[in-house]
């Protein structure tokens, strides 16, 4: 019966393109769906996870100490040469002279954000932080010194 | 000179103009583009002598169709885009004599006719009228060239099929038959060299 | 010189154009290279490297662990998959085998990376054919599986999250209760996908008989995954060749003998539904104990040649590793699914419409940094 | 409000005829400012008609795909056509070098022109018509027939294989399916006996054609919407363009202005269309009455006539916007298959019906 597949075509065909104007039309009519994230505007409620890999920072406590003993497994473990770290011999209380960081240079630039250098660190001294915004105009901004100025070894820290 | 002479003139310039530049061009695509002004030019006249029928079926017929078929095969022409060469002298010469004759013998029969306005309104071209007068037998009807004119469409569309139709090139491969593949047989075959 | 080029009639009727390296329908700088009748295809030639980052002699120079975090970037879109093929290949080398947890924690991330690689492709698919709108709902669904990678690995796309010897860190406390919500919202948005494009009526007479592959083609051009499935090659490696305890999971290999581009279509689409199965069974069953194999810092492999083939979204991707015994590979070779996948695109779409065209790559679903890595 | 309203379109024109005739003498000075006066207003009716159609598809998109879409420019992003505008203005408008620059520059402005003669004969409301010729459906149809020639013209002379691909796809779509909107047309003169656009509205004066005749008006309507889709080149039967496949169909070469020209025609096409569906089949201006209920039709005709015009209108154009964004695109072999095989043997079969239900007076 060729007249009979004919209609039944057109009566297949047309339901089925109604059915796609359904789901369409449900969105249309149901704002509450939509998912849209008004990014810049929701800065302040914006809440990253708390792995978010963002860049490696290297955590100071009150008295500006941080736990970089300058053992530079990190550096070796890092896959792109992003981090380079200058050491330093340092003379301690008691005499001795004891190798220590000078700068911990980051380059923000290279990294991939894979977590080597923080699983590889047997001080715990760097983390992930979940900063995102990285964007400059200049790119030498994107080259960081970790280690804050004046900073110290923690005691205690191996 | 008021405004309709005016309106007139630049009708027939646009007409006039685009004929000449259609036939004197060297490119065939604008030649079609000019073709098409000058018959948009004509409809704009049988718009501005308010036979509006006419006018839209001027522009249905000739532009919307001719035009747009003419353009099609230049499309399908190979080397379309390029000059054409410049006519021989004595083909020019003859093209424009013929031209010159021909719009002689028009401009005397014009001449002759001496055109007396006949004061009456245009013929209201309501849809009625029009079906009317196609499809009537008495002196003013039209129905034996309608008749006609769609016999030779009709024969023209055949032609057209005709020419159309290529020797089939092997068409998309089709669908094998569900039965021709057995799973069973190729996965025996790909096993083996599965194994590494 | 005519309009159209003179060069190029290479013979009466037949033009050529370049589809790519900058076309929206390639996704990727994929340069295709089409001989033409009209609108007919007659030859395509894909031309390749547009993306080359050497990513393998990269790794020649780089730890065994560390040469992992690039494989993320070939087919970015089974990231997790493809690290953790270099894990099992430097497991396999080492001879040790990951705790039982790290093997459920991969499996769950390799089922999610599946899904919301196909689920990316959907979107895409309908995209190519002309239907914009599916591209947001599949990146509804797709966005949550993200957050589930963002939560537990830290990064969306390039997780890094497979390590040798495991996972580099445990699941995140929330991972499980996210999973199957995520899952119900998943499982129930099927039922909206078949109506928005699978039983639509004009996507189907894009799609039907469009880009066929016979099961012999697919084997002699070494096509894998669905593309290779839907012409009714069984090739999955999950079931052939089972890792990370594959075996013990009650899934099917989805088998279909369309091979146009239709059935592979409907190939992934059952897919995802194996994916949410696999998932479901998993998700609850996490076994206790380490997420990490002890393993040296550095890691040496012995002398020798290592392989090992997962399953990614897009097919077999088999990693070749040649060590000297060194503390980095001699050599590392990756099969890569989309370059044997590509080098049927040729045959399928001969004969076929421009527009089919787009539909034969929306459905091989070609990933182009794998191509050319 | 309402006294403007009723403030008939026919009698300010007489108004601004009868005071320029007094202080202009000369005849041919009035007619001309008389055509500037027309020319302008309908572009200011135009220009922020087609910002608010291109504003009404970014929304209807946007809320259909789970967006907010446009919000930053202007209260909810109102003004953010504009200013796409004004950037589209300044950018430069290239001309490919092995390009036909002649023909190049002229197709823009054939589809722009082209769409824009096709609004003289539609009824804004009751008594504002431009036009009213006598064979209005006829010009229509002619006129917009003309806009093939626009697009082929630019796939040609733009020196790219991409847009000569588009061009000719639109060139078999236009003209394929000019003759399922014809018929579809025509089904309505049959019904009313005329063809101009004033008469077809007042036909409906007890009840708008889609009502009052049967399933075959409702059939051409659909035929109607679905091959004016395909006429004004939108998906799903956006050929010409095609961006997965073409990259942009017969205008990759465009840009600037006269890029922005071929988007205004597309919504001028777009309203346009919607228009002469809303007249024919959903009664223009007319209210909505239903026969003798006398107490209902006068309530019905408070509500201003623009309104219901534009009402109708705005409904039709966003069925085919939700076309636009739920459909993939058709094959090119598709979409003369539905032409050809399904809306052409079904329109005139339906043709036929309609004339046996006109002849017999089966209709209300």
């Amino acid at each position: 019966m060729f007249l009979k597949d004919y209609f039944v075509t057109i009566y297949k065909s047309v339901g089925s393109l109604l059915k796609g104007m359904k789901v369409t039309g449900y969105y249309f009519t149901h704002p509450k769906e939509i998912q849209t994230q008004e990014y810049p505007d929701n800065r302040a409620t914006l809440q990253m996870f708390d792995r978010f890999k963002g860049e490696v920072v290297m955590p100071h406590d009150e008295n500006n100490e941080h736990r970089c003993t300058g053992c530079q497994a990190c550096e070796i473990a890092c896959p792109n040469g992003t981090i380079k770290i200058i050491t330093k011999q340092e003379l301690q209380p008691d005499g001795k002279k004891k190798k220590a960081i000078d700068t911990f240079v980051y380059h923000l630039e290279l990294c991939t954000m894979c977590n080597m250098c923080v699983t590889a660190c047997p001080s715990d001294a760097i983390k992930m932080a979940q900063t995102f915004e990285h964007s400059v105009y200049d790119k030498r901004q994107l080259k960081k010194v970790l280690n804050a100025p004046g900073s110290k070894l923690m005691e205690g820290v191996e | 000179m008021n405004a309709s002479t005016i309106i007139f003139y630049l009708l027939a310039a646009i007409i006039v103009g685009g004929g000449l530049m259609a036939v004197t061009s060297r490119k065939i695509f604008r030649s079609a583009v000019y073709l098409l002004f000058s018959l948009i030019g004509i409809a704009g006249l049988y718009f501005y002598l308010d036979y509006e029928f006419i006018g839209a079926v001027q522009i249905v017929v000739y532009v919307g169709g001719i035009v747009v078929l003419i353009i099609f095969s230049i499309f399908l022409t190979q080397g379309s885009g390029e000059d054409m060469k410049k006519p021989a002298l004595g083909r020019a010469v003859f093209s424009a004599l013929a031209a010159a004759f021909g719009c002689a013998l028009t401009m005397l029969y014009i001449n002759e006719q001496g055109f007396t306005p006949n004061g009456k309104p245009a013929l209201e071209p309501s849809a009625g009228n029009i079906g009317a007068q196609m499809l009537d037998t008495a002196e003013h009807g039209y129905i034996l060239p309608f008749e006609v004119v769609s016999m030779l469409l009709l024969a023209a569309m055949i032609g057209c099929i005709v020419i159309a139709i290529k020797i089939k090139i092997p068409p998309h491969p089709i669908l094998p038959e569900k039965d021709d593949i057995n799973i069973a047989e190729i996965n025996h075959e790909f096993a083996p060299e599965m194994e590494g | 010189m005519s309009l159209l080029g003179e060069p190029e009639l290479t013979e009466e009727g037949e033009f050529v154009i370049n589809i790519g390296p900058q076309h929206p329908s390639t996704h990727g700088v994929l340069h295709l290279k089409v001989w033409l009748d009209g609108e007919t295809i007659k030859k395509i030639q894909p031309h390749l490297g547009y993306i080359h980052r050497s990513i393998e002699k990269m790794s020649e120079s780089l730890s065994y662990r560390n040469f992992i975090y690039a494989t993320s970037r070939m087919d970015y879109l089974s990231a997790h998959i493809n690290n953790q093929a270099c894990a099992l290949t430097v497991e396999k080398g080492l001879q040790i085998e990951a705790p039982p947890r790290a093997q459920a924690i991969r499996i769950l991330m390799a089922e999610l990376t599946r899904l919301s690689s196909h689920q990316l492709w959907w979107g895409c698919t309908g995209l190519d054919l002309g239907a914009v709108t599916p591209f947001f709902y599949a990146f509804r669904e797709r966005e949550l599986i993200m957050e589930i990678m963002e939560e537990t690995c830290g990064a969306r796309l390039t997780q890094n999250y497979s390590v040798p010897g495991g996972v580099m860190y445990d699941v995140h406390p929330n991972f499980q209760n996210r999973v199957k919500d995520v899952m119900k919202q998943v499982k129930s948005r099927f039922r909206e996908y078949e109506e928005a494009l699978t039983g639509n009526v004009i996507f189907e007479q894009r799609t039907k008989g469009v880009g066929y592959l016979s099961a012999e083609d697919a084997i002699s051009f070494g096509c894998t995954g669905p593309t290779a499935r839907a012409s009714g090659v069984s090739c999955d490696i999950r079931k052939w060749f089972p890792y990370d305890g594959y075996d013990k999971l009650q899934f099917d290999e989805i088998i279909m003998t369309g091979g146009d581009s239709y059935t592979r279509y409907m190939v992934r689409m059952e897919e995802m539904k194996q994916s949410v199965a696999i998932i479901e069974q998993l998700i609850d069953n996490i076994p206790e104990g380490d997420f990490q194999a002890k393993t040296k810092m550095v890691i040496k492999l012995p002398k020798g040649e290592f392989y090992q083939r997962v399953e990614t979204a897009r097919g077999e991707l088999g990693v070749y590793i040649v060590s000297d015994g060194a503390a980095s590979p001699y050599r590392i070779k990756y099969r890569s699914p989309n370059f044997s996948n590509l080098s049927a695109l040729s045959h399928m779409a001969t004969g076929a419409k421009i527009g089919d065209l787009v539909a034969i790559m929306a459905t091989i679903d070609l990933v182009i940094p794998d191509v050319d890595r | 409000m309402a006294l403007f309203l009723t403030i008939s379109f026919s009698s300010i024109a007489t108004g601004i005829h009868t005071w320029l005739a007094g202080t202009m003498q000369n005849e041919m000075l009035v007619k001309i400012t008389e055509m500037a006066i027309a020319g302008i207003s309908l572009l200011l009716f135009l220009v922020p008609l087609c910002f608010f159609l291109g504003y009404m598809e970014r929304k209807v998109a946007a809320f259909m795909q789970i967006r907010l879409g446009p919000n930053r420019v202007g209260p909810k992003g109102s003004l953010q056509i504009v200013a796409d505008t004004i950037k589209l203005l300044l950018k430069e408008g290239l001309t490919p070098t092995a390009s036909d620059k002649f023909l190049f520059n002229l197709a823009p402005m054939i589809v722009v022109v082209t769409s824009m003669l096709v609004m003289a004969p539609i009824a804004f409301a009751k008594d504002f018509q431009i036009w009213d010729l006598s064979i209005g459906v006829l010009y229509v149809s002619s006129v917009s027939s003309i806009a093939v020639i626009g697009i082929l013209m630019a796939g040609w002379s733009s020196y790219n294989k991409y847009s000569l691909l588009g061009a000719m796809r639109s060139g078999a779509q236009i003209v394929s399916y000019e003759l399922s909107v014809g018929l579809s047309l025509i089904s309505i003169v049959i019904l009313t006996g005329s063809l101009r656009m004033s008469d077809i509205v007042m036909s409906q004066e007890n009840g708008w054609w889609i009502f009052k005749g049967h399933i075959p008006v409702l059939i051409s309507f659909v035929i109607f919407v679905i091959a004016s889709t395909a006429e004004i080149n939108r998906a799903p039967f956006d050929l010409a363009e095609a961006e997965q496949e073409l990259t942009a169909g017969f205008h990759t070469e465009y840009s600037g202005m006269k890029f922005a020209m071929f988007l205004l025609a597309e919504y001028i096409n777009l309203f346009v269309v919607s228009a002469i569906g809303a007249t024919l089949f959903l009664g223009g201006w007319m209210p909505f009455h239903i026969g003798h209920w006398e107490a209902f039709n006068h309530i019905m005709d408070f509500i201003p006539s623009s309104l219901w015009f534009f009402g109708k209108t705005f409904a039709i154009i966003f069925i085919i916007m939700q076309f636009r964004w739920t459909f993939p695109r058709l094959r090119v072999d598709q979409l003369l298959t539905l032409e050809w095989k399904y809306l052409l043997p079904i329109s005139m079969v339906n043709v036929l019906f309609v004339t046996v239900m006109a002849i017999m007076g089966w209709h209300f």
